[in-house]
Order: C-alpha cells, then structure tokens, then sequence
C-alpha cells in the first residue's frame, strides 16, 4: 500500500479546491456528521426539487480524505433523485470496505477513492460525508 | 539518557520486526508497551495461583490475596503514599477520578459551590464534574493557559475564594507535555480550605512522584500508562478522607454487614472496591512498577526530556510546522500541526513507515480551542524511544507531507460535474 | 456429562501436581480457573497488538480496536443479543450492577417509586440500592424465597403494582444454586410497567443464555467466573435504553464533543465507556467465550447438574449435614453446614487436603438470616469437575469432621485461671 | 502442617465449652469485633476496678479458632492491668504470625494457638479477640 493509492491526484484536488462548499439557504434537508475517531466535523445540505436533487453543499473542517470525499459526492448526487443517491452510498461504503466490484461506470471521480480500502484507518473518514448525506434524508424534510 | 536498549525488553518491538514491519511506537502518552516481566507475570498468576481475593478460606486463594495485597503496597511506595490502604484499586485514571467526583462530590457539593480546574484537562477530569455539577449545582471555573502553555498562577489566585471546595488539576499535560507546579497549586487550594486532586495518569509513568511532597488529597495514575496491563488503575487518597467519604460502587467485599435495605461499610481502602477486582491487573502492574524501577523514574524523566527537546529542536526544521510545547517543564510529549496537511493525514504518512502516534482532539477539547486548532498530531517518546525514533519521523514526516504541498488549481466545478 | 478430561486444558491443576500438591478447586462460584487459550490470548495480545482503541489512527491500533469490538460482538451473541451495541464493557458484574442503579436510577427514581429484588440477592444487587435508594427516596421490596429455596411468584406478584420501577433478580443463585424462572419474572415486570434486570453472574458461565427469549430489559455478567480473565465483565441493555439512559462515568471515549462546563454524548456502547477500557480483558473474554462455545454450554449444564445432584447425595449421607438445595432446579453449587463444626473450620480441614471450597456469607447476607445461619460451607462445581471431586469432598469430610466430634467437658474455669 | 497442629486439645475444649461467656451489664470497657473475611462476630466486655481487670466476658459466634481464642483471652487477662493486657495481645500477634520466640511462660493456654501461625488463612480469627479488646480499651471507659 503506497501512499499515492490513497492521496491520489483527485482527491488531493477536491481537498485543496472542495467544490459545493458552504450552506444551501433554505435546504429540505440538513444534517451535522462527526466522526468521533478523528474530530471530523461536516454539515451537508440538500435542495430537492419534484424529488430530484437541484443542489447539495457541504462544510466543516477534517482531513483529506473526508473533505474531497464530500466534496466528491456532492458533484455526484446532483441531478439524481434520493432513492438514486442512497444507492450510491451503499455501493459507495462497499467500494471503500474493500467489498470486489466493478464500480468505474457510476462512482464518477468517487473511483478516486478505491484505495481507501487498503486502508481501514480511514475508511470513516471517506464514509462520513455520505453518511451524513443519508442521516440528512432520515431525519426528513426540514420545511415539512 | 537511557543506555541500554530497552526496546529488547519489550516483545512487541522484536514481533513486527520479525513480521518484516519496523514498528516505531510514539504514541506512548495514550497507552505503552508491556515488557515481557510484565506478560509472564500475568501468565504466571492465572497458570499458578488464580483464586478469588480476601473472603477466601483455603490456601490459594490466600496466596492470591497475598499478591493482590503486595501490589498495593508497591503502587503506594512508588508513589510515596504513607500506608497502602491509602491506595484503591480502579480501572483507570478516568475511574478514579469519577470515584471522587461522584463518592466526594455528589455527598460533599451543594448550590453554588465551586470547583477550580483547568485549561488544558483531560475529558476525564471535565466530564465527571460536568455530571456532579448537574447533580449539586456546583460552578466549574478555570485556571487559565499563559501563551507558553503554561498555568497562570496569579488566575489561580483569582478564582480561589470560600466557596472553592475542591481544585482538581493534570500534573503533566497529555498534549503539551507541561509540567505544572502541582506544589504549589495544592498549597494555594489548601490555604482557601479546599481540597486538591492531582491527575497524575501522565506524571507517575514518565517522573518520580511523591505524593506526600505535593501534598495533594487526591492522585490518579493508570497501569496501562506505565508499562501495566489494560483495566487496573488507581485512586491515591489520604486516608482520613477515605474514612470519612461515602463509597461510591456497592457490592460485594466492600461492606461489614448488609440488612435488605441498608448496609455498613468495611474500611477503606476496600469500601471503594467493589465486587472481584482486576486480580491479575494488580499483580501485572507490580511487575510494571518493579520494571521501572529498575530502570529508575528519574533515569525515566531524563531520557525522556532529552527526547522531548531533542525532537522540538529537529521538527522545528519542518516546512510549515507548529509546535506546541512550553519553552521550559516541557516532557516527551510533542503535539504540533503542519500547515496544509491535516493532523490525522499526517498519521496515515507516518503510518505508512510503521511510525504511530496520534492524531485528533486527545480528549482535550477545551484545550483544542484555546490553541484555536481543531486537532494536532502528536508524538509520546517513552523509555524504550531513543534518537534514531526521531530522526526517522523528523525524515517521514519531510518526505510524506511533500505530496501535500500547493497544487495547481482543478477544472472548475461544472466540467466535473458535466463529466459524469 | 462432559467426557473429556478438560482439567487438562488448565494449566494450574497440572502445575500445581507438579508441585505434589492437589488442587480439588470447588470454588468456581467465587472465580473460575482459567484454560491455557485464555492465557495464551493476553500473551499474545500484548505481545503483538498492544495500542489503545477507537482514537487510533494507525494500524496497530486499528488491529486493537477490532480485537475489542470482535469480543464485543462473541459476547453479543453468546447471550443471544440482537446486536454487539447493545454489550457495554465494564469491570465485572458488580459494576454493571451499578451502572445501571446509578445511570438509570439516580435519574429516573423518586420518592415513594418502588424497586423489587428478592430474598436471595447477592450483596452487589442490593448495595447499590441501598446507594440509590438514599439519594432518589425510592423503596425497596422483596420476592420471598419458599421453604424450597425457590422464588416465590406470588409474592412477586404481591409487591407489584403502579409505584414499581424496576424488578432485578438473580438468575442463579451463587448460595443455593436455585434457577429462577426469570422469563416468567421478567414478563410479569413487564406487565406491570417495570423494567427488568437479571443478574446472570451464575447463569452465563453455567447454562446457554438467551438474553431476547428471557426478555430482560438488562442482563450482567463476569468475565472472571466463565473461565475469562479479572477486571473483565458485561452489561447487555436494550439498545433503547441504552440510548435513552444517561451517561455514568464521564471522561475519554464516551463524549463527542466537551465544553468547559458541558459536554454531549457519543453513542452507546461507548457513551457507557469512559476512559482506557480492559482492552486485553476483552480479548481474553472472547478467547474464554471460545473455549465454552467448544465444549458446548448445554453440555456445561447438564454436566453440573449432575455432578451437583450426584454431590447432594453423596453428602447427605454425612453425619450431622444440614444440605441448602432446592428438590428441583439446582445446579452444581451445595451449600451445606455440618453440626458443631464451623463452616470456615470445614474449609480448613478440606484445605489440609488440597480441596479449595468457600466458607462464609457468600455475600448474601440477607439470605443468611432467612436461613437462620451466620455462615455455610459452599462447594460449587464447574467443567473441570468431576465425580472423583465429589468422592474427594465427601472423604475428607468425614474424616476431618470426626476431629471435632463431641469431647469431654474442660476443667472447671477457675482452675484454668488458678494455674497462671 | 498437620490439622492437629491447628485443632489442638485446649483449643477444641474452649470452643466446646467456652470460659467466660456472656456480657457483664454493667462494664467499664467494650466494643464489637467483625472478622470480614468470614463473618466471625465478637463481643467483648470488661470490668476494670483500680486499675486491675477483674472481670470480662465474650459473646457472639464463629469458627472453633476465634471463639476459642477468645475464650482463653478472657480468662488471661483477668487480674492483669490494662498495660499488662496490651503487652500480652501484642506477644500473642506476634505468636500467631509465626515470630520466632519463646512464648511458654506467658501465654498460658494462648500457647496451644501457636499452630495457626501454620495456617495463614486463619490468623485473622486468632487475634480477633485480642483485637476487639484494644479496640475496647481504645474507645475508652464508658462510664465517663
Ligand atoms: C449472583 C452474583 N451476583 C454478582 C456477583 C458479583 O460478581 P463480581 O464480584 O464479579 O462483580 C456474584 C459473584 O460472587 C454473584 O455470585
Ligand atoms: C492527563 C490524562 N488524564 C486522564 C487520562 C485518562 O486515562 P485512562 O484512559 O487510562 O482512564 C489520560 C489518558 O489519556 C490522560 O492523558
């Protein structure tokens, strides 16, 4: 396990360039994650318009890897619908347990993260922003 | 500085070299290596002499009551304590700290009451009062951190007053390394009429330790903190306040008499130990405590501040980095942050060459805040660390955090997003 | 009947042998021995894994922390919990006991509220009451015992009613050996708007336990007296509670985030598990859970049941033995006093022959009294067992007690005091 | 270590008929004695006139070795000072815990319980007696 399979060109771009940081408004759904193991700390919010997702934010503070994490899933989520990006996660959490498949088609710049796998130190880190985003939808639509 | 290679003593460093990993342990401030004397200890009580302690009537189990005894008197001559029965058994620093807090506190606090701590605790001697205060209405106050990263005496002076029942402070900072002047903190608590407690889990592994020259009513230490086995601990008290305080768990060998619904207690220190302690927990951490000695604690400290320095001086050299450590009483505890490259990142580089240390909050939140950080990676030298430990994470540290360093900017946010 | 000859698998009985001594250990209520796996999982742990848990951030330490959690998981589902999250960590049974008094009780009894235990509870079921009981004003009743030794429902049934909060009962009895129905006592707890607790020191080490078909609210258990190591024991709660309960200690590891005065929670376990836990008692008590899984638990109970229905027989043929023993439900413990002769006088002669058996209150004071004696002698059997024990026992019983067999009277008293 | 070493004759005799058993109603010393370790539980009364014990007397109940001790400790100390009693608990201590040393003279029948020092375990149930009566003396005259 090289350091290069996980600090990898992507992720180290989303970290030092995040995209779709700060709050959304008025969001329909909002939650705060925090990894106990490390301190990471992040919020999402989501806009959901006619059951698809129009846009999605992120912020708080943490390590590479959770924060080009969700920095990566909110470019992915966009346009999808919640069904759509829960199913993403799961396969997402698959992909960085470590869990074989073939995940290039749908991850997207997510794939970047494959090495986190190897390792298992970080594998919260990558998981938090999407848990996040899941424990956002459970909590259910904020303006209801 | 420690001459012989100590690292033999301790198997772990021996099995991963074998395995082909080098193993470059810094990360001793959270729990350390256990010398081989200390496993065959354990192996030694389960295989020979295993039995129930005190209420036993046969000869092993007296023989297990023995060494369970002769580990009390070890943890309380270590630490200069007057009698053993001043000496109670526990899990962990975390354990007896929380036995004060709720045995003393819960009886002791009342509305308006004040308890004295400081800047740069362990959750461990926050979370307790937190809950005690909930329970009585007592206040929290705090002694301030100087810019060195030192108590500030004169905020101690401040806050004392007559309602300061109790000034409970960390003897050596988990995270900066400081060693406060405990001394003097429990003589000034002791002029106001309050009582003094000393969190000595990071004193009483890495220094010698005499509780009866601090002068403190309270000392907590952990075995796995100093070469001891996980799950023992220890509450130091003065015995008359052993005497006059309520216990704390109920259960088994701690009372004289038990009625349906009431009870007396037996004397301390067995009042505060209920139900069958950690037997072999004891006995490992006498064998811990004998290793140490023979190494000797102020050998210990020595070494250890050599380190401490020695490392301060070499990662200063690092592009970028922070170092939080006071300029004088600093330790062997290096906590510091590199700019651009987050703590936890910076473990996972080390890791990479077999270095461990932490990286995270280290159970000292309030602390975090105040030196405006969220978390720091930390570096703990211990007696079986040596030089050749620090230059290899000075030289990790160099080369891994390079990757790190400023990129050219990405494509701009829609080209990702249109390129799904 | 376990046919093998699992003393083997425990390296004292071999060791002391050697040393042409025999250890007849009949004392397994008080601690169990321990088979050379458990003893090699310590070794080994610390040998190769030792680091702290949960805050790691490199591997060792993430190897740590899935050992613990994997032993968190072998307990889980050896009692029949739905999840791993529903085990907390503690010492031992006793603090569970605790736990809950203090973390549930303190903050969810009042004055005049109602908490039910039973004639035979060992003291860490009833000081902790006492404790609580002080501090809330809640009062305590009891489930009389029959003139069989067995719990009385009716009169369970009898005490319950719109002021009770909480039924805990023993599952086994440590003194008479007696099961309880505590299905039965759960559901009518339940019925009532009670929650229940079943202390299941005796139980889990001696017969398969399904902590969901009971359908206890929480359910306690010692490392220690299940072939595992000291300082290790459980506390299985519905994970709802857990959830709703507050915290007991406080300090590292079980807060998310700490304010100088005020912190929140991390969720159970871990909320539940303040400070450096018994990392290698962990792994110790999933390696003994192993080695019970091995020989099977049916296997365990029947084999106890009939070494104690066996031992009940043999030792009634002794002169002057008053056996504590229900007709039904007993298992292999056998309290008994013999005539004229003091239960800790019997240890002594049993001793002189290698057989370790327990004389005293076993911490059940309460239940003494309703026995009407100050003390009883207690064998108690366990796996490594067998009849050949028993025949030992009663042996050197009969042999030893003859020593004390009525005498001629003693001169007058003057004349002893005369001769000085 | 022979059982005989330890259930000796004299002390067999005092455990089956003890001296001096009972409370005096009207003493100048007592105090109760709790062996934790097996439940043993003593009463000690003393009547001190100028000095001198003239009287004193045990009650409760326990093992063969500390209702026997006690039995001989009451008869030993009477028409003794208190110093003198003090004196003799403190030989008799060091007796049980197996200190070389010439104990004939004094100890009078406490001889026969120089056996237990053979015995660890049941150390604590020979001197509780004595123990209770320090403890007495300790607490000081009840009638003052
Ligand atoms: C029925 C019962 N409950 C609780 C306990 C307390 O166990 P521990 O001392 O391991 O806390 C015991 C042990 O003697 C017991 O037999
Ligand atoms: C200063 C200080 N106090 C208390 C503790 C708590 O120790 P334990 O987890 O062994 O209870 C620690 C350990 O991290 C510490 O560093």
């Amino acid at each position: 396990m090289s350091l290069n399979d996980l600090f990898t060109e992507i992720i180290l771009d989303h970290y030092q360039h995040p995209h779709n940081h700060g709050l959304i408004t008025n969001p329909t759904y909002s939650s705060r994650g925090y990894n106990e193991s490390c301190g990471d700390d992040i919020q999402v919010s989501v806009l959901v318009k006619d059951g698809v997702i129009v846009d999605t934010k992120f912020s708080g503070a943490g390590c590479s890897i959770s924060q080009a994490s969700a920095s990566i899933m909110t470019d992915l989520v966009k346009g999808r619908t919640i069904e759509e990006a829960k199913k993403l996660a799961s396969r997402f959490y698959d992909m960085v347990k470590g869990t074989e498949g073939d995940y290039g088609e749908e991850m997207g710049d997510a794939i970047s993260m494959q090495g986190v796998s190897k390792f298992p130190v970080r594998v919260k880190c990558a998981t938090l922003g999407w848990h996040t985003l899941e424990e956002a939808f459970a909590k259910g639509d904020i303006k209801e | 500085m420690i001459q012989r290679d100590t690292k033999k003593d301790f198997p772990i460093f021996g099995n991963w070299k074998s395995k082909g990993k080098p193993l470059i342990y810094l990360d001793s401030a959270a729990t350390t290596q256990k010398p081989q004397e200390v496993i065959t200890s354990l192996d030694d009580y389960y295989a020979n002499y295993n039995a129930n302690v005190h209420r036993g009537t046969y000869e092993l189990s007296q023989i297990a009551t023995d060494m369970y005894e002769e580990a009390r008197s070890k943890v309380a001559s270590f630490i200069g304590a007057a009698k053993p029965e001043s000496i109670v058994f526990t899990r962990n620093a975390t354990e007896s700290l929380n036995l004060v807090a709720y045995a003393w506190g819960l009886n002791n606090l009342h509305e308006g009451d004040e308890v004295i701590l400081s800047d740069m605790e362990h959750h461990s001697n926050l979370v307790p009062w937190h809950i005690i205060s909930r329970h009585t209405g007592a206040v929290l106050k705090f002694i301030r951190m100087s810019s060195d990263y030192r108590l500030d005496l004169q905020s101690l002076k401040d806050n004392l007053g007559p309602k300061t029942k109790m000034v409970s402070v960390v003897h050596v900072s988990n995270v900066l390394g400081t060693i406060n002047p405990v001394k003097d903190i429990c003589r000034m608590a002791h002029e106001a009429g309050a009582l003094a407690m000393v969190d000595g889990a990071q004193s009483a592994p890495h220094m010698p330790v005499d509780v009866r020259d601090i002068g403190c009513d309270f000392y907590v230490l952990s075995g796995h903190k100093m070469c001891g086995p996980t799950g023992i601990g220890a509450l130091y008290a003065k015995y008359e306040l052993l005497e006059k305080m309520e216990p704390f768990l109920g259960g088994g060998e701690m009372i004289n008499e038990v009625f349906p619904t009431t009870s007396n207690y037996a004397r301390p220190p067995y009042k505060f130990e209920a139900g069958t302690p950690n037997i072999a927990g004891a006995v490992g951490l006498k064998a811990a405590i004998s290793y140490l000695e023979k190494i000797g604690m102020q050998n210990v400290e020595d070494h250890e501040i050599e380190l401490g320095d020695y490392a301060a001086k070499r990662l200063a050299e690092v592009d970028g980095i922070r170092i939080f450590r006071p300029t004088t009483t600093g330790t062997g505890v290096i906590s510091f942050t590199v700019d651009a490259v987050h703590p936890h990142d910076i473990s996972t580089i080390l890791d990479s060459e077999g270095i461990a240390i932490r990286a995270g909050h280290h159970c000292a939140q309030p602390l975090m805040r105040k030196l405006e950080v969220q978390s720091t990676a930390r570096a703990s030298f211990y007696l079986y660390n040596d030089k050749s430990d620090v230059e290899a994470l000075a030289a990790a540290l160099e080369k891994g955090i390079s990757i790190f360093r400023p990129r050219k900017k990405a494509a701009p946010e829609q080209t990702v997003r249109d390129a799904r």
